[in-house]
């Protein structure tokens, strides 16, 4: 059977599970064959799977609920990375001890309309007062070493750091979950609910697959990396395989989606005012 | 026959032409003479419909018109030759816009060619020319239309004395020859005198018609003759007399 | 006057209605494209959010048309007067068109910090080029009689291009501009990239984010009612400066 | 002929040098601004990689200029003909220059999918415009005396369009063309924010996502060489089509 | 003296200016009279250097030049008035031009105005005025050049017999009074020996001079004179002999 997956971004080391399944050969071993396509935006590929245009998407936990909390009808397939990976990021050098040591400071963001509220509630939580937030769009290294911010927030513990570490900038950051954001997933698997509902055989099976990718992750991570590079030929090996060790400790162990986990963070996303309405997770997870 | 009755024309509010009437024959050379400015291109833009008119009305071979746009040949006082188009091209464009095969009006424009001087000229662009010349291709393009009324504005304004003639002589056949009604304007009293059945002096703006004078004296006529001449010190008189500023 | 308004409003909701009809009946899910009702609706309902981003972006927007003008004119100029600057400076401005946002933002943000300056820069980067092309060409345009005209009257460079060259280019400056103000819309936005805290453009990718497709929509709306406004503006100076070719033609 | 060439190669020179000392003395980054050593190092040395890319890109870009022509042409005439047509499409012409690819990208997937037809389309929308407005400016300064002209000929309307106002305006088409040329580098690269797999577009936002600066300028240094070959092109052909000025032109 | 030595031009290897000399002394009135298409619109463009000469030395009193760009002032066979400005705007460039205060050109174009017969119409665009009007007008444009030599290229073609006496006169005037060098091209015999002290007939082309006549008959002329019809008929004649086409 054909299936169509889009992923959230352009390939990379986070998709790597994805790739091992094909190139592997796991997912011909559950008889189905996946055509992998890049997305244009990262809202694309949510919405083309819940218009059914694709089959499966890479998506993130906090859009997925923000998608919910608009009225689209997605379904939670499995889960990719099950941690958030997203950082508060500054310059090593700047040595912040905790997060309020940026009261008073311009802190970039990379998402509007996600991170700026993630942001908000971080510096909420965490007391960070009277600072500025700027959007900064992806351009983060240039921000911070301009000086123009003083950090970031959104950046990938696991990417931005190598890509910085390759260029001599040596990055420093704060994770969400340990500063009072609650867990979540940070790359998970949707489809729409409609092709769940005619499809769910399938889209199990390509979760089967995906889960023997992420176990070849853990495991075999030498084969695993061979074969991602096989199939995603121009990259800059270095840093994929420095962002991969980074990378592979957050990578799902099970698919067992926690909904109570999930439903802590919808429920603060609601307080937070990352969505307007409140979403029940458990529509999101029905069988 | 044309008949115009009590055409009139203000721009902004300044009457140009006003209560004129004329009765044009079928076959016959009409000739308007009149001071510069007068009105004369106007009114041909009037008759053309170029110009819409304020009142008048408009008759020909008996039927009512509102214009004769479809029904008359015009050739306008500036030569609107199309700049990115040969000579020939030019001057075939009514007989390409009616349909005739390009080869059959080709052999018809170099034949008109031919008649006026334009000989060896026809894949010059209009700017490689003469201003002599590219008035007659315009006056080609005009007679390239298959129309029995033709409206000519200082047809043969920039051509020298001899060339002049040739087309004056040429415009004759082509009147009595086929039959056409022309009615042109001129600012030569010979060239009138020479040519016209029916000759028009006119007055200054508003335009009317201060004489007029039926010539019978048979064609081709001799300027040195006795009463061409008298004529023709009439003619002068009166236009000066009209002159008045 | 009203009847020349008439076809014009009933194709405009022939479409309006179409589209309805499409996204009800088509299957089109809300979240992709949603129907002209609800954008409508969110245009109008959120109009108080979304004014005051749509005031900033049009701030931009006419920064951005000024500065284009302030560098198209005298390039324009300049390339006209010697042929050598043009056959300079055409690869420069050809790759400027070429140059997508995300590589320039870095830079713009490094240069220009996040303020205005960035989003007006990127705005101008986008309009000058149509206005420049259009009036150059407009230039060459001018008849050769008249140039020699002005020659003859031992007329400088500077007169002859207040006094024949610029009237003479004047339709094609407005064919320029009215490129130019048409994609200005888009330049603000691509400029509101960079950085931004409001502004129309700001509202889209944050909306877009949150998957709020209606907001983008009717962010887009605003911006088209401001392209259109400025394009009717430019019609009006448009007669006006070219007011002798009406009077030319009248009857 | 030769001499011609010596100051734009001096300016290019300056230029070129200026933003290499720039770079290399200015402390301005890499990751930023690459100097233009290293990016030509790059354009070539990775030429290999890039050009079936750059031909992909160049597929789209030829191909969304045909598409432009295609809707342009009658869409000038059209609303040359009738101005209650231009009043009623102008407004949805202008909306189309406001709308950012992000709106546009799932729509044109759920309809057109993930070939070469989405690309070609959003670069299409891109080109048309210039071209379609500088047209219309064109037909609209067609000198009344010539109109006049061909309505006492009896001209139809095809006629008068084909040998009146069509060469009326061919120098406002070319206008716009150049304009429609070079900005068709972007729009194809926009196109292929949709879903591309290939082309110099795809390479330049996995290049940027990934930080290699040098590769999204390599990237746009060919996208420049396409841009100003087209336009060079349109410029060949225009002093084709336009043969005549020149021969009128000489002495 | 303006000293015109073995002027050549070729458009195509077509001879149109051969081996062509001349001298035109300071104050007169020099005439030259041709077939429509012989040279004399390229004559004037060479002269001015408007079209580069194959060959061929000019001198201006004395003085070696390369052309007469800033020397002469020239009137085109075509009005070349710019639609954007009124008449009074038009006529005003050449002053504006040399930085002449407006108030100042304003007041010459005025009197310029009044004696041309276009009083009443400086406000009007060239569109809204008649052929004659505008070619007055391009003619006080050309008056409005302070320079001592003038170039006219059939400057009263379009113009009514009254009206063009009248600016016959004022041109005499303007030659004797001021002490101008006026070069002119007509095609009206007449025009000619009213106006010239330097009458010369043109061949067609490669245009050469077939004969000169020098008239020293007082001015103003009357052509009723006897000598006045004596030389007229011999330069018509000598026109006819030239006409081989
Ligand atoms: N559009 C217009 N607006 C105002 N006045 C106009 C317009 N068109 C023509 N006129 C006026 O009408 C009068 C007559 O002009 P017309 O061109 O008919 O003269 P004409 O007799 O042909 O002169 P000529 O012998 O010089 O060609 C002029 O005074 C002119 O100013
Ligand atoms: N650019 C050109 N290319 C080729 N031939 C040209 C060019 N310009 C002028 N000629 C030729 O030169 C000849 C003389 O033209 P010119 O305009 O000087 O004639 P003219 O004596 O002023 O005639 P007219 O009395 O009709 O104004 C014409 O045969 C014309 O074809
Ligand atoms: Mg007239
Ligand atoms: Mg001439």
């Amino acid at each position: 059977q054909d299936m169509t997956l889009m992923l959230d971004w352009f390939p990379n080391v986070d998709h790597l599970p994805v790739f091992v399944a094909q190139e592997k050969g796991y997912f011909a071993a559950e008889g189905i064959q996946v055509k992998i396509l890049s997305p244009s935006d990262t809202s694309d590929a949510l919405k083309l799977a819940v218009a059914g245009k694709v089959d499966l998407a890479v998506s993130y936990e906090p859009q997925t609920i923000m998608a919910a909390s608009e009225g689209l009808p997605v379904h939670v397939a499995g889960r990719l990375v099950a941690h958030p990976l997203t950082t508060l990021l500054f310059l090593k050098e700047r040595g912040y001890p905790s997060p309020s040591a940026l009261s008073g400071k311009t802190i970039g963001y990379t998402v509007p309309g996600l991170m700026d509220v993630l942001l908000q509630a971080f510096a909420k939580i965490n007391g960070i007062g009277d600072y500025t937030a700027v959007n900064v769009g992806f351009n983060i290294v240039p921000a911070l070493t301009s000086g123009q911010v003083d950090a970031v927030m959104g950046p990938f513990k696991t990417y931005e750091t190598v890509t910085m570490a390759a260029k001599g900038i040596e990055a420093a950051y704060f994770e969400l979950e340990h500063w009072g954001i609650p867990d979540y997933d940070e790359l998970i698997f949707i489809c729409g609910a409609e092709t769940w509902a005619k499809k769910s055989d399938a889209v199990q099976a390509f979760m089967r697959a995906v889960a023997r990718g992420l176990e070849d992750a853990h495991n075999q991570p030498g084969a695993a990396l061979q074969a991602y590079f096989k199939a995603v030929p121009d990259v800059d090996q270095a840093i994929e395989r420095a962002a991969f060790e980074r990378t592979r400790p957050y990578f799902a162990r099970t698919q067992t989606i926690d909904q109570e986990r999930w439903q802590t963070f919808a429920d603060f996303a609601l307080e937070h005012g990352l969505i307007d309405h409140p979403v029940k997770v458990a529509t999101l997870l029905a069988p | 026959m044309l008949v115009i009755k009590n055409l009139t024309k203000r721009f902004n509010g300044q009457p140009i032409v006003e209560g004129f009437d004329l009765t044009v024959p079928s076959n016959g050379f009409t000739v308007l003479i009149g001071p510069s400015g007068c009105g004369k291109s106007t009114f041909f833009d009037l008759l053309m419909g170029i110009v819409p008119m304020d009142q008048g009305d408009l008759s020909w071979r008996g039927q009512t018109v509102i214009a004769l746009k479809a029904l008359a040949a015009y050739m306008q006082q500036s030569d609107l030759l199309l700049p990115w188009l040969t000579l020939e091209r030019n001057a075939c464009l009514p007989a390409d816009v009616a349909g005739v095969p390009p080869k059959q009006s080709a052999a018809r424009v170099e034949a008109l060619f031919v008649k006026l001087g334009l000989e060896g000229f026809a894949h010059y662009l209009p700017a490689m020319v003469s201003g002599g010349m590219r008035q007659r291709c315009a006056l080609a393009r005009t007679l390239m239309f298959a129309r029995d009324l033709v409206l000519l504005d200082e047809p043969l304004s920039s051509l020298d004395a001899i060339t002049r003639r040739q087309l004056q002589a040429y415009l004759l056949l082509l009147q009595t020859e086929f039959k056409k009604s022309i009615l042109m304007v001129t600012h030569d009293v010979e060239e009138a005198l020479l040519l016209a059945d029916d000759l028009l002096v006119l007055t200054a703006a508003p335009m009317r018609i201060c004489e007029r004078f039926r010539l019978d004296m048979p064609k081709p006529r001799d300027i040195a003759d006795r009463s061409f001449l008298e004529i023709k010190a009439r003619v002068l008189a009166r236009l000066e007399k009209e002159a008045s500023w | 006057m009203k009847r020349s308004f008439l076809f014009p409003l009933a194709l405009f909701l022939v479409v309006l209605t179409a589209w309805e009809a499409f996204c009800r009946l088509g299957g089109i899910p809300d979240f992709i494209l949603p129907p002209p009702t609800r954008i409508l609706r969110v245009a109008l309902g959120d109009a108080a959010i979304l004014l005051p981003h749509a005031g900033i972006t049009l701030v931009e927007i006419l920064a951005g048309i000024a500065l284009a003008l302030t560098v198209a004119i005298p390039l324009a100029v300049g390339m006209h007067a010697q042929p050598a600057v043009e056959r300079a400076l055409a690869p420069f401005l050809i790759a400027s068109q070429a140059v997508p946002v995300f590589a320039l933002a870095p830079l713009l943000v490094v240069w220009l910090g996040y303020g205005l300056a960035s989003k007006v820069l990127m705005a101008g980067v986008i309009i000058f080029f149509p206005i420049t092309v259009s009036l150059l060409e407009g230039f060459k345009s001018c008849d050769r009689n008249y140039r020699i005209l002005f020659q003859l009257m031992g007329a400088s460079k500077l007169q002859a291009l207040r006094k024949l060259y610029w009237p003479w280019a004047l339709p094609y400056f407005f064919a320029g501009l009215k490129v130019g103000v048409s994609v200005a819309t888009i330049g603000a936005v691509i400029g509101e990239w960079v950085g931004a805290q409001q502004g129309l453009g700001y509202v889209m990718i944050q909306a877009n984010a949150r998957l709020k497709v209606d907001l983008v929509f009717a962010a887009i709306l605003w911006l088209s009612l401001m392209g259109v406004g400025l394009w009717a503006l430019v019609g009006i100076i448009e007669k006006r400066w070219l007011w002798w070719k009406d009077a030319s033609d009248s009857e």
